[in-house]
């Protein structure tokens, strides 16, 4: 509580957005690169987002790792996301040497949720991959290893859907646990 | 074997550093607290149980409606200045002690008090009432007897 | 491993949770073992359970398995209103609840736009830092009980119990805060809160330097732990490994200072960067000094904190029907475990559509598995302990 | 002793004996470390230099199961975890004590309403002896939970008939 603190100089204001989203700016490249895979660009706030379509995501992320001007060497997170009518996957790139993120999403139809893994592109992704299986269903093709990694072997359904019901105790025990 | 001799060595002076550290705590003050004798001085801001005192709580259910785990029931009986609770129960099972209720009472009526002692035998315990079961008439005044860090109450044998 | 009892065995490993066709994967004839260490196993730091198969004393494979303690943290997240989800955040990684809280004030604070006040700003660093502090002593202490040496763990936990004095005077909650909220702190700090931190950190490197003398140059602790399990910088950055684990590993970079959240821009300190003094650069020694070293630093930016915290107010206004804005959010903390993320999408409501918590340690866990391959069972130790993992956040 | 217990009526001999087996349990209860979440950070602080469990004899944390009298269930109880704290519980021998810690283990705790993988107390799966409430219970709440538990040990009726509730 100390008095000398600057009580006359105008501060500017600290808003936290000091991480870096280049969404915006990489999805012209993207657009270029592969024309139709990138669908569009969200106008969510205050992060954007790139749509694109499932089957072309392992192309675009390496080159979003490879291309000197994107270098996203890590893979921060992969979720889910149940929009109701489908189901999408969220991907935030990071790049470290550039310090930038990248954000893009893809979207599954809700009865056959199936999106190539990024596992050999990223080890990161293949634990992530896995935790998105397990708590919204969606099929990773070609992942080294999916199973369930948090819920036990033996549970039923997805619990991060939104039509997932909870469990009654009894019915939990039928199944052994 | 130079080599062993040295790790040997080193391996024995490090750890006499160590034990000249270990030494040092022998004179330095100890820092047990004698518990059931002696106890901490607690802050003002203290969260013990979460209780409620139904005479002041006008049955707004401001509590109910903010806590996050729904254990606070409440049912209230009136209209306006005359509202009361007939049944204000607390559910200790699912609380966990945020103190958001606290937080948006208008009241004041539910409030963390002092008390962090309680345990229970029995899981029908668990589950209080403030109407029909309310708190003494000093809220959080307990009997027992707070002296300050280091000044034992008596030379009572610990088992 | 042929013959009679063949299912007998296979039914006994189900119970005891083995995927039957692990056993089958033995090489017939050798001396491989399938070892089964935790989910309730002192070393393992909460609930991890790993399965070893070992050859002799060597381990072949150790796959982790996690979910015991599951605790469903983005489904309720989705579920109660954002203010509400604070005390569930302490619960994620619950030795530094204070980090946990921040973080997700702060993710909020992006979405909504909200302006944080100075003085809650000061009161926040302070408080995280603390807390920083205290989540390494921990860590530093079970370090030294998981390699044996018992006398760190007293030191450390007592030094940790002022520093919980102190956060709980101004929060009254001892392990779960719930401090930091959104648009601010809860309460302002307490008059004693100064004079309290400032004795407490005054004295505290004194301590510090007898912990280093006590385990960290003891050369009994550098023979366990120099040149085990080395993880390269390449490795670490490709798995997601964040915070103390990567600067171990000779990566410079630190979120604090590289990507400066609230007003970390405004203090002089150093990032500690492992340099491979006892060993391979990355070993599990480099893991923990790291550690060790931040937490002088801490000590710099608490004091640096707490000569400038201004007059004013300690919170924002928000309103108690608080809806921010529909749209997506994502924003990431440096934890004492490393980066704390949240993905926070919202409708508009009061309500978030989704919460993602991407944990610190669930990334950092994930190079285990890779990391034990020929190792020694007691090295093995060393590693998973050097890691520092909250089983609460890799579970959630 | 199975063929002696719970055979006699109360005269001073079998009460002695009873009150010395008594001493002796309240005095040596070994707990099996059984940290899961929370409240296993402020079980540890339980055992270290401040609060220092060991003034009751109760600080010998054990990692097995068959070593311990009495389990502290510290932390949140999932449905995976669940099945290996029966085991565990099972692997005691007898006579064993449960304490079940902190708001989780009591009944679910914070994680009761939406918790979908959470079990609703422990005491679904092995009998509580005592309830400690709190989120985390501060160490003192534990000493005193264990104090409560003592009394309860003194209590206990060995070689005597047991009353009949």
């Amino acid at each position: 509580m100390n008095q000398e603190a600057k009580a006359g100089e105008p501060k500017p204001p600290v808003i936290n957005n000091s991480m870096r989203f280049r969404t915006e700016e990489a999805f012209p490249v993207l657009k270029s690169h592969f024309g139709d895979a990138v669908r569009s660009l969200s106008d969510t706030r205050p992060d954007r987002h790139i749509l694109v379509r499932p089957g072309f995501l392992p192309e675009i992320c390496k080159f979003l790792r490879d291309d000197p001007d994107w270098q996203c060497n890590m893979l921060h997170c992969v979720t889910g996301l149940d929009q109701a009518e489908t189901l999408a996957v969220v991907y935030h790139l990071f790049s470290m040497p550039k310090r930038h993120f990248v954000v893009l999403k893809t979207e599954v139809l809700r009865d056959s949720p199936m999106v190539p893994t990024l596992a050999h592109i990223w080890p990161s992704a293949d634990w992530l991959e896995r935790e998105t299986f397990d708590l919204f269903g969606i099929v990773f093709e070609g992942h080294p290893d999916l199973r369930r990694i948090l819920l036990p072997d033996e549970w039923i359904g997805h619990p991060l859907r939104k039509d997932y019901e909870m469990p009654t105790h009894e019915k939990l025990r039928e199944l052994g646990l | 074997m130079v080599n062993i001799l040295q790790e040997v060595f080193e391996g024995i002076t490090t750890s006499l550093k160590g034990m000249k550290v270990t030494l040092r705590e022998l004179f330095s003050p100890g820092c047990t607290l004698q518990y059931p004798d002696e106890r901490r001085i607690m802050p003002e801001r203290l969260r013990g149980m979460v209780v409620n005192d139904p005479s002041r709580c006008i049955a707004c259910n401001a509590c109910v409606n903010v806590c996050p785990v729904g254990c606070i029931e409440c049912e209230g009986e009136g209209k306006g200045k005359e509202r009361r609770p007939i049944r204000f129960a607390i559910d200790y099972r699912k609380c966990c002690w945020c103190a958001l209720c606290t937080e948006v009472c208008p009241t004041e009526s539910i409030f963390m008090s002092e008390d962090y002692e309680t345990v229970f035998q029995d899981r029908t315990q668990l589950i209080r009432d403030f109407c029909s079961n309310p708190i003494p008439p000093k809220p959080g005044d307990k009997k027992r007897t707070t002296k300050p860090l280091g000044v034992p109450l008596s030379g009572r044998v610990a088992f | 491993m042929t013959g009679v009892g063949e299912e007998a065995m296979d039914v006994d490993l189900k119970s005891l949770g083995f995927r039957v066709e692990e056993r089958r994967t033995l090489a017939s004839g050798s001396d491989e073992l399938l070892i089964n260490m935790g989910p309730q196993h002192p070393s393992t730091h909460g609930v991890l359970r790993l399965l070893l198969r070992t050859d002799g004393e060597e381990i072949q494979e150790a796959v982790p398995f996690m979910g015991y303690l599951h605790r469903c943290a983005e489904k309720i997240g989705e579920n109660v209103p954002y203010d509400t989800y604070t005390p569930y955040t302490d619960r994620l990684d619950y030795l530094s609840s204070m980090n946990n809280n921040w973080a997700w004030a702060m993710t909020v604070e992006k979405l909504a736009g909200i302006e944080v006040p100075q003085r809650a700003e000061y009161i926040r660093v302070i408080v995280a830092e603390l807390n920083r502090i205290a989540s390494h002593l921990v860590m530093v202490g079970t370090y030294g009980l998981d390699l044996g040496a018992f006398t760190p763990f007293l030191l450390t936990f007592r030094e940790r119990e002022e520093i919980l004095d102190i956060l709980e005077e101004i929060s009254g909650g001892r392990l779960c805060y719930g401090y930091i909220r959104i648009g601010g702190v809860t309460d302002d700090i307490t008059p004693t809160f100064a004079t309290k931190c400032r004795a407490f950190l005054r004295q505290y490197v004194s301590k510090l330097d007898a912990i280093n003398e006590l385990l960290s140059y003891n050369r009994i602790f550098i023979r366990r732990t120099a040149n085990v399990g080395p993880l390269s910088a390449e490795k670490a950055i490709a798995c997601g490994c964040t915070g103390p684990i990567l600067r171990a590993s000779g990566v410079d970079w630190d979120l604090r200072r590289d990507e400066p959240y609230s007003i970390y821009d405004k203090f002089d300190w150093n990032v500690c960067v492992g340099k491979g003094e006892k060993g391979q650069l990355g070993d599990t020694w480099d893991r923990y000094m790291v550690r060790v070293r931040e937490m002088y630093e801490c000590v710099k930016i608490c004091e640096q904190a707490l000569e400038g915290i201004p007059e004013g107010p300690f919170r924002a206004k928000v309103p108690r029907n608080f809806k921010p804005p529909a749209g997506e959010c994502y924003f990431r903390a440096e934890n004492p475990r490393g980066e704390l993320a949240f993905y926070v999408v919202s409708d508009g409501s009061k309500r978030p559509v989704r919460v993602k918590v991407r944990g610190p340690s669930f990334c950092n866990l994930s190079v285990v598995q890779e990391l034990s391959r020929n190792m020694l069972v007691s090295d093995f130790v060393a590693v998973v302990g050097s890691f520092d993992l909250v089983m609460g956040e890799v579970d959630r | 002793m199975g063929l002696l217990e719970n055979k006699f009526n109360d005269n001073v001999i079998v009460t002695s004996v009873d009150a010395v087996f008594n001493w002796a349990r309240q005095s040596s209860l070994w707990p099996m470390s059984f940290g899961l979440a929370c409240c296993a950070i402020e079980m540890m602080c339980t055992g270290a230099s401040r609060y220092d469990l060991e003034r009751f004899g109760a600080g010998v944390f054990r990692p097995s199961p068959r070593q311990a009298d009495l389990m502290i269930v510290a932390g949140t109880v999932t449905y995976k975890m669940a099945s290996r704290l029966k085991q565990l519980y099972d692997l005691m021998p007898e006579p064993r004590w449960v304490m079940a810690m902190g708001s989780c283990a009591i009944g679910g705790g914070p994680y009761y309403k939406h918790g979908y993988s959470v079990v609703k107390g422990v005491d679904l799966y092995v009998p509580v002896d005592i309830y400690i409430p709190g989120c985390p219970p501060h160490p003192e709440t534990l000493l005193a939970g264990l104090l409560e538990l003592q009394e309860k040990v003194r209590q206990d009726r060995i070689l005597r008939k047991k009353v009949s509730a």
